[in-house]
């Protein structure tokens, strides 16, 4: 493709020549400009730490020249890398300008210089890092692993209680759900103490007055008011009747019934 | 068969390619039996082992050695395997336990069955006073709590339900006869959250009343 | 358990909550380790012995007694696994799964993923000098090389990239700390980020800086 001809005047040796030709030919080989400059500083044949970056620079330069009068279509970046690395070489080549601001010709070089190192250093880690002893190559595996059974065991948990409650719960609800449809938010004395007869017979120990609400009475702040104070009403008329105790261990604690045994 | 015909340039080639050492053919052998996915034959480890070795011979060596380890060397058929030992398999189940309470509607009916076995799934939603969903009796039959009683011998002929042995046994119970205040529920006509009176010990009765006053506010 | 229950409550409760004794559980370990593909972590492995048990301290004797055996006891990040020793591969031959080639772009950019984790897709941009192609890093998080790793800090929060558990079993690397030369690396202050100078902010950079320095510390 290319002829070595051309490059004869620019060539320094055989062996760069070659190589330069070697570049254009494989130009699409290349990961960008910065692996370019990378397989160029290997021409200089020094420590990377030591490398001369303006050499370099100018490298490059020739390289994209001649990829130029070559015909070759360099992507931007090859371009653009170009540029950068023409401001480089006068930064490098003319004395500071005292006047002007931003990083020295020599900071962009050590940071250039420090790139391809950083890169040709990740290049031989990931060399050494795959000449690593690899599993399914070098090591193996068990071959006949043994499932680990994920047994999910869901308990239950229920006690009696709840049981009782629950069918406490649909039985009182069948018998008193028509009270709190068809009453008002009172609860009469007369309820109470009606509903009390038939209850205390079994309250053979002490029992909270509370619990002897009607079903569907506890939500409502107004209903459980009324139904509390009749009941409570109704207990003290029981009291007084002597079918009943009532006890209270402190002011505000909880109001306790049983019936009175003969 | 060749080379046993001409002993001498087996001499030779014994020199050249000697088999390494028991212990290393040992390791080989463990080493093939770890990574191998299925069991490996006698003849097909000395086709994979250097010239020379006695994976036979290794083998019992490498059996001995794994004698009473978490891990034994077993014959599989003709060919060899390394399994675990059979009373730690028990390390090899992973078991996630979660708890999990009952929904309502699962508690609800499995108290219908209680109450009033053998009761058929109409019977259940007529009590309840809404649909019983099939995976409510699917979970409680799944649970082994409720199971199959015989059919209705009425049109239709349905199933009926009825609670487990496995039901008794968990809720501490001798009978579903002995539910608390059954008998006194029926008895009174009552059957609604009052403490059961009668039913059980006192102890029980404390313990309904705690529960009783919960009735009340839901 | 009902021989336990059958003598003193006390003793009972002490042989229930007793861990078995440590060449057991050394067994258990093995089997554990021996029956999985997979490194198992400590916890899971004490998640699935007995009450009391201590793996960590069976896998020190563990490790100890298949110390130049064909397989080996490996640490692997924060869990353990069994593995042929590596000079016996040539063995395995049949068992060598065929991987798919990697690139050189993807080899490359897993090696960068791991010395200078956590790292962005622009900064392994910025040190291959190209765009990474969203196939690469696809390929590498397939493979479960490489995950995703906490957002860094600085605007537009760009998510970074890491390496997992199955990276470092893959190489054989206790720990991203074991990779080859990274200490030499990161004396040469190659693992530093330096922004091109007269570009960047530097407070950003101070927080690239962690990564695998920070491997150092802890």
């Amino acid at each position: 493709m290319a002829d070595p001809s051309l490059f004869v005047e620019d060539a320094q040796s055989v062996s760069d020549r070659l190589q330069a030709e070697a570049l254009i030919v494989d130009v699409d080989g290349f990961e960008g400009p910065l692996d370019l400059l990378l397989t160029l500083s290997r021409t200089q044949k020094v420590d990377l730490r030591r490398i001369s970056v303006l050499q370099l620079a100018e490298q490059y330069l020739v390289f994209v020249d001649r990829a130029k009068k070559l015909r070759i279509e360099l992507a931007a970046d090859y371009l653009v890398m170009a540029a950068w690395l023409a401001f480089l070489k006068s930064r490098l080549l003319l004395p500071p300008d005292p006047t002007e601001d931003g990083p020295s010709g020599e900071e962009l070089a050590a940071h250039l210089a420090f790139q391809l190192e950083r890169l040709q250093a990740m290049r031989e880690s990931a060399a050494r890092l795959m000449a690593r002893d690899q599993k399914g190559r070098d090591f193996f595996v068990r071959g006949i692993p043994e499932d680990v059974r994920r047994s999910r065991k869901i308990q239950y948990s229920a006690t009696l209680l709840d049981l009782m409650q629950a069918y406490a719960r649909i039985r009182t609800r069948d018998e008193f759900r028509p009270y709190a449809f068809d009453r008002h938010h009172v609860f009469t004395m007369e309820q109470a103490l009606e509903r009390m007869r038939g209850l205390i017979g079994y309250a053979g120990d002490w029992t909270d007055l509370q619990s002897y609400l009607p079903d569907g009475w506890g939500a409502d702040p107004a209903r459980r008011r009324s139904a509390t104070a009749s009941t409570f009403a109704a207990s003290l008329e029981l009291a007084k009747q002597g079918q009943i105790e009532i006890r209270q261990s402190e002011t505000f604690a909880p109001i306790a019934i049983r019936r009175k045994t003969p | 068969m060749t080379d046993a015909a001409d002993t001498e340039p087996r001499d030779a080639e014994k020199s050249l390619f000697e088999a390494p050492p028991m212990a290393e053919q040992e390791r080989m052998v463990e080493a093939i039996l770890f990574a191998s996915a299925d069991p490996v034959s006698v003849a097909e480890m000395a086709a994979r082992m250097p010239h020379g070795c006695d994976p036979a011979e290794a083998l019992v060596y490498l059996r001995r050695r794994y004698e009473g380890r978490g891990v034994r060397v077993v014959k599989v058929g003709d060919a060899w395997a390394i399994r675990t030992a059979p009373d730690l398999g028990f390390l090899m189940q992973k078991e996630i336990v979660e708890t999990r309470k009952l929904s309502r509607a699962a508690i609800e009916t499995l108290a219908i069955v209680a109450y009033h076995q053998p009761v058929t799934r109409a019977e259940i939603e007529e009590i309840r006073g809404v649909a019983v969903s099939r995976g409510t009796i699917d979970q409680l039959l799944e649970l082994d709590w409720i199971r199959f009683g015989r059919r209705r011998m009425t049109p239709g002929r349905p199933v009926t339900f009825v609670v487990t042995q496995d039901f008794l046994d968990h809720f501490g119970l001798e009978s579903a006869r002995d539910l608390p205040g059954l008998k006194e529920l029926r008895a009174a006509g009552l059957l609604d959250s009052r403490p059961l009176p009668g039913s059980g010990t006192p102890d029980d009765d404390s313990e309904d009343q705690s529960g009783q006053s919960e009735l009340f506010e839901d």
